[in-house]
């Protein structure tokens, strides 16, 4: 039996629900952009904050009702940073580093400007908006299956992660501008003979990005015990870890990514614990050690690659 | 291509390059200059700057003597949620001091330079440093262990006295030293709460604790004192700063269920405090067992909501806090910051407005402004003095020596759940006053 | 003539696309040669195969040493640059941000200033003066003394391809591997350049292997010509028989 | 009377062994194009090294069994706080060893990073070192011969002979501003070398680079043990003018302190580190004075602090991407030639 059954089992599903809701869109983002999003990790945070906002200010608790205003915000941020940010910075023919550094500088910038935010809707409502508490929802069911009983959040994410599946499937594979999107990927150049501009797309692309990772972050929102400004933080470093595993193009990799780590993350570190003693507290050292033995082993495919460099010598 | 002219460039290259280092340091010295000159007299309160200590001249007929107490305090950073508070909690101190003094017959007034170290090490440094060249010998702060560290060195060999309300590192209990903490060690709390848990009827625990200085040390303390009483304590350590914590609740109800543990031990802070508690509702196997809770989340609103109350109702959650129960100064205290200020006291509260006021009367006692000298007085004050803390005597350490203990739980009130204090450490057991669950 | 370059039968595969099929050729010493062929023909995967981008799935690439012939498909790109081949790009890679007479200075290999410790004390001054004055008499010849201390960014785009062609010829080289040298600059300019090919080849007796696209021009400087087609050699032979050729005319006009 | 001095020895301080992190930053990533988010990995590296080194060899050349005695015990720190005045040959024998292995324990950690770097490309540099710094942290925090998450305090400085604080102070700065100026004259010289332009050059286009025979690996690992190796003394310094370290002190927010440091001088101007390093920690200095005066405020000074640098960054790339220094032609004899040349050509 698996050290820490079936909860383990369960946070492992559960994590994995929600690395594809975050990991997904940043793939998505890179591939189509190229540009190495720092401030996605914003998205989600914003995403969790519209759905406290909504909840603390105003108190909805409809989990729809806040996911539908979160992906508004979440598609408008990543809209609103590649129209005055990346697209500017690109036209003038800044380096992908430059790019990333900007995108840091927003990542920063959003970071700070939420826990003003969070500030100032502390002096209005008289709340703690900087550390909130759990969101019990409404309108999610929880599921009775075979004497297990499925949390909200646990219906919630999976729901969200099946729609989104689906969707992008159905989206790419079967719709003109979903192909359109995906010739952009494969090839820039060949994608204006499609006849959708390019602009058009890495925007409609931005939008989605920045919409789903919010989504994601709004149904966080009734999985979490305590949600800060750090929270999508304190977490895109593993969620970057999932996507370089789909080597920050491929979607279906990506999926394998999050099954990957969010398996390492709850039932291997619970197994490593119980059997070996190896200290929970070692849980995100083990993701880094996977993002660097990931990044060496097998460097992204969809970056410009490393050099045309072979260190070993010829027989 | 004559030799002269390319010499002459090559020197004009070498000269820039070692007049350039200098040029910025020069142009660097004078914005400072022009800074310091821009923020002393607001940082002093005074446009014309009295020597601290000395009198402030003979032109007028009678004048005060002027003492200026240092402090520096989290007004931003990772502690600012009590910064903020402690920052009233210092202007309410002073008020008191300077009130009483005079009633007394002193004709001084003391006065506060209150500098922000945004919860850094090095900020904390050179906050000390800027009152030292002041020349204010008595400094109230900094919050954090890992702070008070690192500016040790320098107020030992600068002898300036430094008292801090909240920093617990057991590292930090060094003799004749000049750093001073009105609040007692975490091996006092972890004796506590290892009494606590005993006394409940704990045998095998998990110690579930953050890993950093304060849960390590703590969570050892905590298995030593459990040892001592006859119990076992097998440690866990979680890492911090991370956005959630459900994969290591998981890891520690497969813990408890291999150990066959019968309480949990939780060392936390509020954030990660509130959220452990969260999942932990949620885990069958964690809501079998007993849970023993240390000063950490006290407070916090995570544990006040609906679904923590019912979870702590259960496991009927008891935590320890420094706090002297049913002290009047303190609710007196916490009254005045209240109306005055309006805000309620957090943690440390009441351990900074001791320190204040120790300071303030051991500047006095001293006779001179001079750190050895208010050092050996502030020993002597302390032990003739009771405020909102307690009775405030330092051990050879310079720690406070009886810090007293109290037991809170979450209780169901009408508004809500809320924390209640039901019980207090007395000569070796827990008096519960209380009785918290039915 | 000896040939200083030999390729034997290489292959190579991108995925399932097969980019270079048997390809075998040489390129003879002091030779000017040409290689022609309609675009994706995999002109520039061979070049990127003789310049260590690529190893070969199958074949054999030969330069030629001061020992004789040495094996060099499978080293690394600076190492073939080392043994005397340098190439230009079809998309011209400048050094952006450097200015033109950076870009120039950059290239020369083994300068002494480029060690780190060296770097510190300033003894290589001297090679530093002699390298300048060499590439300012590159500059002069190619009318681009002007733009001597503009950025590359700041160019237009016939000349950042001048520019790309003259770094190459601030190297010590015995085999340049030019990739449409006189794609978009002005019908003279691209004259010029080819003058100076050939006089480069009588004078200092370098060798010169040519990608180009305007053919109009090519043919009148190059003694020997090979076509490409779909990966595979199509034909070869002295220019004028080349374009004449009739596969070569309907594959340039199949092709597009 | 204000003591000016005493405020430029405590803002000096430590604006010296920032400069050197941005000076340091700027030649990895301005000048040679390695975008290293993970600064503060091989700043700890460094002071962690020099703290362990000085507090270990103290308590072992006195005598004491470290085995026993740990310095991260009690015990420990009290005997390093006696023996700190004992000796200044050893103290300073322990400053200049430790500044030289900080040296090479953090360059040689450069160096051999500088293998995954290559492997991965240049997009993904920012990235692989952000979490070598988080891989280092967690572990520092487990390993107990360093304190663990105790970390290590009473760190014998090399001045803690001196009786009066103001001197050792002074004289603390003075070694600080001195190897700022060693850092500065020689990352000065290798800039402005035939050497500062090849790594332009990698900076531009590493696979142009490789195939005008530069040897790219190698020329990043040398950027880096060199970058590393001087991050480390500053990391050196910090932990003796901290006298205290532990794994809390190096977040990545260091880095990106750092970052917005060079991005504001000027990337790839090395003067325009250090204008950056003054004006950002003054900044910080007078919102120390500021923030209380403030009284009560709805937002934290510290969160328009970090949102203005973050803003400052979007709009500086936007705006002004050369910083406030622009980045200048890499001065070496070749520029006098060529002022010759042109003269030469005007007039003929």
């Amino acid at each position: 039996m698996l050290p820490g059954y079936p909860y383990s089992i369960v946070n492992f599903l559960h994590y994995f629900f929600f690395y594809l809701l975050f990991s997904l869109p940043l793939t998505l983002s890179y591939r189509n952009t190229k540009v190495i999003n720092f401030a996605h990790s914003n998205f989600i945070t914003y995403g969790m904050y519209t759905a406290v906002f909504l909840h603390g200010l105003l108190g909805n608790t409809s989990l729809p009702a806040a996911a539908a205003a979160a992906f508004l915000v979440g598609g408008s941020m990543a809209l609103l940073n590649n129209i005055a940010v990346f697209r500017p910075l690109e036209r003038r023919g800044a380096s992908p580093s430059l790019v990333m550094i900007a995108s840091m500088g927003l990542w920063i910038m959003y970071n700070y400007l939420l826990y003003m935010l969070a500030d100032v809707a502390h002096f209005f409502s008289r709340k703690n908006f900087v550390s909130y508490s759990k969101i019990a929802y409404s309108d999610v069911p929880e599921l009775s299956i075979a004497g297990f009983t499925l949390s909200q959040s646990f219906v919630a994410s999976m729901l969200a992660a099946l729609g989104l599946v689906v969707a992008l499937y159905l989206f790419l594979e079967k719709t003109r501008l979903g192909r359109a999107m995906r010739a952009v990927s494969d090839n820039p150049v060949l994608a204006e003979v499609s006849g959708i501009p390019r602009d058009t797309i890495v925007n409609l692309t931005w939008l989605i990005a920045g919409g789903v990772a919010a989504v994601g972050g709004a149904v966080w929102t009734c999985f979490s015990g305590t949600i800060t400004p750090q929270s999508g933080d304190a977490m895109i470093l593993q969620v970057f870890t999932v996507s370089f595993i789909g080597g920050l193009v491929s979607l279906l990799r990506t999926g394998l990514g999050a099954l990957a780590i969010s398996f390492i993350e709850n039932v291997g570190i619970a197994a490593l614990n119980t059997y070996l003693g190896v200290p929970t507290s070692f849980r995100p050292f083990l993701t880094f050690a996977t993002l660097l033995t990931i990044l060496i082993a097998s460097p992204p495919l969809g970056a410009a690659g490393g050099l045309p460099y072979r260190f070993r010598r010829r027989g | 291509m004559t030799s002269p002219s390319q010499a002459a460039v090559k020197r004009a290259f070498d000269a820039k390059l070692a007049a350039v280092a200098i040029i910025a340091l020069v142009i660097g010295i004078a914005i400072g200059f022009a800074a310091a000159g821009a923020f002393q007299p607001t940082a002093g309160g005074q446009a014309a700057q009295p020597q601290p200590g000395a009198p402030a001249g003979g032109q007028a007929a009678q004048p005060k003597k002027t003492y200026t107490i240092g402090f520096t305090l989290p007004l931003s950073g990772e502690l600012s949620s009590i910064g903020k508070i402690w920052e009233k909690v210092v202007y309410l101190a002073i008020e008191d001091l300077n009130r009483e003094v005079q009633a007394y017959g002193f004709n001084v007034e003391f006065k506060a330079v209150i500098l922000d170290d945004a919860t850094s090490e090095e900020k904390a440094l050179q906050n000390v440093q800027t009152f030292a060249q002041q020349g204010i010998k008595v400094v109230i702060g900094p919050a954090a262990s890992s702070q008070v560290k690192a500016v040790k060195s320098f107020v030992d060999s600068n002898k300036i006295v430094l008292i801090s309300p909240s920093s617990t590192a057991p590292t930090l209990a060094i003799p004749n030293d000049f750093i001073f903490r009105t609040v007692g060690s975490d091996a006092g709390q972890a004796k506590v709460l290892a009494t606590l848990a005993r006394q409940e009827g704990a045998r095998k625990v998990i110690v579930f604790h953050r890993n950093d200085e304060y849960g390590n040390a703590f969570a050892g303390f905590f298995e030593r004192y459990f040892k001592e009483l006859g119990g076992t304590a097998v440690k866990m350590p979680y890492q911090t700063g991370l956005s959630d914590y459900a994969a290591e609740v998981a890891s520690l109800a497969s813990r408890v269920q291999a150990e066959g543990a019968d309480a949990v031990v939780l060392i936390s802070f509020d954030t990660d405090g509130g959220n452990i508690l969260s999942h932990a509702a949620e885990s069958p196997v964690l809501t079998k067992v007993r849970w023993f809770i240390s000063e950490g989340p006290h407070g916090a609103a995570e544990l006040k909501s609906p679904t923590v109350g019912e979870f702590a109702a259960k496991v009927r959650l008891l935590g320890t806090r420094p706090l002297f129960i049913a002290n009047p100064l303190y609710e007196d205290f916490k009254a005045r910051l209240k109306e005055k200020y309006g805000v309620d006291a957090s943690v440390f509260c009441d351990t900074l407005y001791d320190a204040v006021k120790l300071a303030g009367w051991a500047i006095l006692r001293a006779g001179a402004y001079d750190g050895e000298a208010i050092r050996k007085a502030l020993v002597e004050v302390a032990k003739n003095y009771y405020g909102p803390s307690g009775w405030t005597i330092f051990d050879e350490n310079g720690d406070k020596a009886n810090q007293d203990y109290g037991v809170w739980a979450i209780v169901k009130t009408p508004q809500g759940y809320d924390f209640k204090d039901v019980g207090v450490y007395e000569r070796g057991s827990i008096v519960f006053l209380e009785k918290p669950y039915p | 003539m000896a040939s200083i370059l030999e390729v034997n039968s290489v292959s190579k595969k991108f995925g399932g696309v097969v980019a270079l099929e048997e390809v075998t050729l040489s390129v003879p010493e002091r030779g000017i040669v040409g290689l022609i062929g309609p675009n994706g023909s995999g002109k520039t995967t061979l070049f990127n195969v003789v310049t260590g981008f690529h190893v070969p799935d199958k074949g054999e690439v030969w330069f030629r040493n001061q020992g004789g012939m040495e094996r060099i498909d499978g080293l690394n790109p600076n190492e073939v640059f080392a043994r005397g081949i340098v190439r230009t790009f079809q998309v011209p890679r400048l050094f952006k941000n450097l200015t033109v007479l950076e870009n120039l200075l950059v290239t020369p290999r083994n300068q002494l200033g480029e060690r780190p410790l060296a770097a510190l004390r300033r003894g290589w001054e001297r090679e530093e003066r002699e390298l300048a004055r060499r590439a300012i008499e590159l500059l002069k010849r190619f009318d681009l003394l002007p733009y001597a201390n503009t950025r590359v960014s700041e160019l237009s785009a016939a000349h950042i391809k001048l520019v790309e062609t003259v770094r190459g010829l601030m190297t010590p080289a015995r085999l340049y591997l030019l990739d449409e040298p006189a794609a978009g600059v002005e019908a003279g300019v691209a004259h010029r350049l080819f003058s100076l090919v050939r006089e480069l080849r009588e004078r200092e007796g370098l060798t010169f292997f040519i990608v180009e696209h305007r053919i109009e021009i090519l043919t009148r400087y190059v003694d020997y010509l090979y076509v490409l087609h779909n990966g595979k050699l199509l034909a070869e032979g002295k220019p004028e028989e080349v374009i004449s050729d009739p596969r070569v005319v309907e594959a340039y006009i199949g092709g597009g | 009377m204000i003591d000016v001095v005493g405020f430029l020895v405590s803002w000096l301080t430590l604006l010296g062994i920032y400069s050197i992190l941005a000076l340091t930053l700027n030649f990895e990533s301005g000048v040679s194009g390695v975008t290293n988010f993970g600064k503060v990995l091989f700043y700890g590296v460094g002071a962690y090294t020099a703290a362990a080194l000085t507090v270990y060899l103290v308590l072992i050349l006195n005598g004491f069994d470290v085995g026993r005695t740990p310095p991260y015990s009690v015990e420990g720190i009290v005997a390093l706080g006696q023996l700190a005045g004992q000796n200044p040959a050893l103290n300073l024998a322990l400053f200049a060893l430790s500044l030289v292995l900080a040296f090479l324990a953090a360059g040689l950690l450069g160096y051999l990073l500088s293998y995954p770097i290559l492997r991965v490309g240049p997009a993904f540099v920012g990235f692989t070192l952000l979490s070598s710094g988080e891989l280092m942290r967690i572990f520092l925090q487990h390993f107990e011969p360093v304190g663990a998450s105790k970390g290590l305090m009473s760190i014998p400085g090399p001045f803690a002979w001196v009786p009066e604080p103001r001197v050792r102070e002074l004289a603390f700065l003075g070694v600080v501003l001195a190897l700022l100026a060693l850092t500065y004259v020689v990352m000065d010289r290798l800039v402005n070398s035939p050497l500062g332009r090849t790594l332009r050059a990698v900076r531009e286009d590493e696979v142009a680079a490789l195939c005008l025979g530069k040897h790219v690996p190698r020329l990043k690992a040398t950027v880096l043990f060199i970058g590393s190796g001087f991050t480390g003394v500053a990391g050196a310094l910090l932990a003796y003018y901290l006298t205290a370290v532990n794994p809390g002190m190096f977040v990545p927010a260091v880095t990106f302190n750092v970052w917005a440091m060079i991005i504001l001088g000027g990337m790839g101007n090395l003067r325009g580190s250090l204008v950056g390093a003054v004006l950002l920690t003054l900044f910080d200095r007078l919102l120390t004075f500021l923030t209380p005066q403030l009284g009560i405020t709805v937002i934290s000074p510290d969160y328009v602090r970090w949102f203005s640098v973050g803003l400052l960054i979007v709009a500086l790339l936007l705006l002004r991407p050369q910083g406030l220094l622009p980045e200048e032609p890499v001065r070496t004899p070749a520029l006098e030639e060529l002022e010759v040349a042109l003269r030469g050509g005007g007039s003929g």
